[in-house]
């Protein structure tokens, strides 16, 4: 998913305030490019995150939503809870790039327990996706059992709905339209044909002026 | 990390237009961004919708906004006071309206509009000439008001130091209202004493981040 | 009212949090025994507030509710008005001296606006008389036409309803209580058959235990 | 300023009662108070509902109240983690009520309890199954859940640095609950590195204010 986490980085616009989720989204970080004054915020308080460097120790006192040990650019600040959710659902938190279990065609993001799971963990995501001025989501096109993770309602919790705006997966980028999935790109040698089977909702090619890659 | 310096001030109060809501710190005269108003006020804008715990006085900060006639509407807990003639003529003159709003409901309604809240549930006018009208919740057979969030197209602040990236401190009570009304708009500007470089600031002496402020003017600065 | 304002401070239990409100109770700290540490706060964001030495100068960025300079006491915090109105309305605030214009029988507090005039300014005395933990009011017995400011019903606009628990004024010290007035102590020279002729409402003789002074 | 150092631990701990509400800071394992948590497990106390962000991994921390059976009821946005053994026992053996809060949810709960107010109104949860049930006010045609305020018997805060007043200073991502919860509760008892004399922390540097904080007790003292 390296491909896919630097595609998201370049496509992230200079100067904004992203959110990055646990797990696959983490990967995003390691591809910023440092002159595009990309803001790393994490829920626990920090805004301007920036991966351990080569042999920097940890320091427990500075952790990522993950839990995580990471470090602080120059010019980051810490943020108590408060503050640090008032960023996420005011308006400054520009983009938030989430994994999911579940996309749906409207939106719907379904990324915080399993159906029939009796507990689940949600930490930010509900505040996050409600908040984020524009939420993507980064994950596999399929779960490990090759089921489709683009559905045309989730089967698992919601998190939120309809605040999917982009999905980035291994084998396409496709953006949430009020006619459903639009695929702004395909992986090379994946084809439409094979993105539909593949995927739980119907799949429109783009026809505007996002070329199919 | 993006220099947010921003001169000379009419680049810093570029955007700011008639019919906007514009939060202003302060509280007295602490605090106060006198040579944003200043500014503000000399653009001539009309209609604006004014949040400040204080109506001015004298012939500084938020009064010149009522003497150019820039106020439509405004949002204050205390407006009357001693020297306040600037608003006292706009106000007796008509065509401003005044919403007394509580102070500490003040705060609650910005942090609504701040951390995107649809409303604030408060006991405080409960029973008052303030709470006539507003619908109200009851919570655990206590009757609170429901105060709707309050969101600036502006927030002028004042601090004290800033670094290039934005992040604030403010010194003493003037902090006040600063804070909140910084997080509260969509378009922030802070007028401050001093701009270091970015990381001159410890992470943990930082007021307000860097993140809610979008330009930054020294307080000695031209009109 | 200095007699009045030594009283207060003198029955302030020792350790206790006190907004002292504009005006008359603001006397009240220059009765206040530094050995008995109360804090005194300021809704605009101090606690540890003192009154400026002889000779010392003003700093404007350290100013009290009525806007007029202050000190800090050792050990003073500031606030930014989301902390302070938090400590005001979440039970950290021990004692609230307010001024009134009137205080009705059931502890309704008039205190922001007179009846009649267009505007007026609550400041935070709403917030303050909702949420301190005990709501003492100090005050002229009488308005200075005379006319009570102990009343039946308060004819000017109400800060807030059934909340003030003493009334300190040169004439008496009177509780609110669910009978209505019970005075606890009468000004020398004072009689109850007096203080009745200037209060707007009964006022009741202690049965108790605290013995008319 | 009153001395509000407290040894020994069974001291600072004095009045929590079993069946309270006890709120806990901390983000992981970052801003936890261990020595005061390790003393209300050693208390043996029942029935306590308790508020954290996660609910503890190995064998410190939030970790030990579900070790030695003290949690009936917990809120918290991220129960599971690897390593949360003791609490997935406590829960899987019954008896544990575990209702499961939006991060930012909790955050505006708490600051409710905090600050008086009568509840919550978020966006946040609408059109999911921790929404369901829940009351909902509209606002400006957009629907938003009526959440309660949190509020506990008592906050156990974990700091880096104190003053004997109980003014608290806490180290970068660590501050993270601590600063919220030690204004939320009645009693707040505070976990700290390191006490200094009053007017040793300036006043412009206090994250929380002594006035909140009831008990300070040492990070590296005994059980």
């Amino acid at each position: 998913m390296d491909e896919v986490a630097a595609r998201v980085a370049a496509d992230l616009p200079p100067g904004v305030c992203v959110n990055l989720g646990i797990g696959l989204p983490t990967r995003v970080a390691s591809h910023l490019d440092p002159q595009r004054n990309i803001l790393l915020h994490s829920e626990n308080g920090i805004v301007g995150m920036r991966g351990l460097a080569a042999g920097e120790g940890p320091d427990w006192d500075i952790i990522d939503a993950g839990k995580q040990p990471v470090g602080l650019v120059a010019g980051a600040a810490i943020l108590d809870h408060e503050d640090s959710f008032t960023l996420i659902r005011g308006g400054r938190l520009d983009v938030a790039v989430l994994g999911a279990y579940e996309v749906s065609r409207t939106g719907d993001l379904a990324s915080w327990a399993l159906a029939g799971e009796p507990l689940g963990s949600v930490g930010g995501a509900m505040d996050i996706a409600v908040g984020a001025r524009r939420v993507m989501v980064m994950m596999r096109h399929t779960d490990r059992h090759g089921r489709p993770k683009l559905v045309q309602r989730c089967r698992h919790p919601v998190t939120a709905r309809g605040r999917v705006r982009r999905i980035y997966t291994d084998l396409a980028i496709a953006d949430v339209t009020p006619t459903g999935f639009v695929v702004r790109e395909l992986a090379p040698l994946v084809t439409l044909e094979h993105l539909q089977g593949v995927t739980g909702a119907e799949v429109q090619a783009d026809g505007g002026g996002h070329g199919a890659a | 990390m993006i220099d947010k310096t921003c001169e000379p001030l009419t680049r810093a109060l570029a955007g700011i237009e008639d019919g906007m809501t514009v939060l202003v710190g302060g509280f007295g005269d602490a605090g106060v961004p006198t040579r944003l108003l200043g500014g503000v006020a000399a653009l001539g804008l009309r209609n604006l919708t004014v949040v400040s715990n204080n109506c001015g006085t004298g012939e500084l900060g938020v009064a010149l906004l009522f003497k150019h006639g820039c106020v439509s509407r405004v949002l204050a807990s205390f407006p009357t006071q001693v020297g306040n003639h600037h608003f006292r003529r706009a106000y007796e003159g008509g065509g401003l309206d005044v919403e007394i709003v509580p102070q500490g409901t003040l705060v609650e309604r910005l942090h609504a509009g701040a951390a995107g809240l649809g409303g604030v549930v408060t006991r405080t006018g409960v029973g008052t000439v303030l709470g006539t009208g507003k619908p109200v919740v009851v919570v655990d057979s206590e009757t609170c008001l429901l105060e709707r969030p309050i969101r600036g197209d502006v927030a002028l602040v004042r601090a004290h130091l800033a670094d290039r990236g934005g992040n604030l401190r403010y010194r003493r009570s003037s902090r006040n209202f600063n804070p909140l009304m910084a997080m509260a708009a969509t378009l922030t500007v802070a007028e401050v004493d001093e701009v270091v470089g970015a990381g001159e600031l410890d992470p943990d002496d930082i007021h307000t981040a860097g993140v809610f402020v979008d330009r930054i003017v020294r307080h000695g600065g031209g009109a």
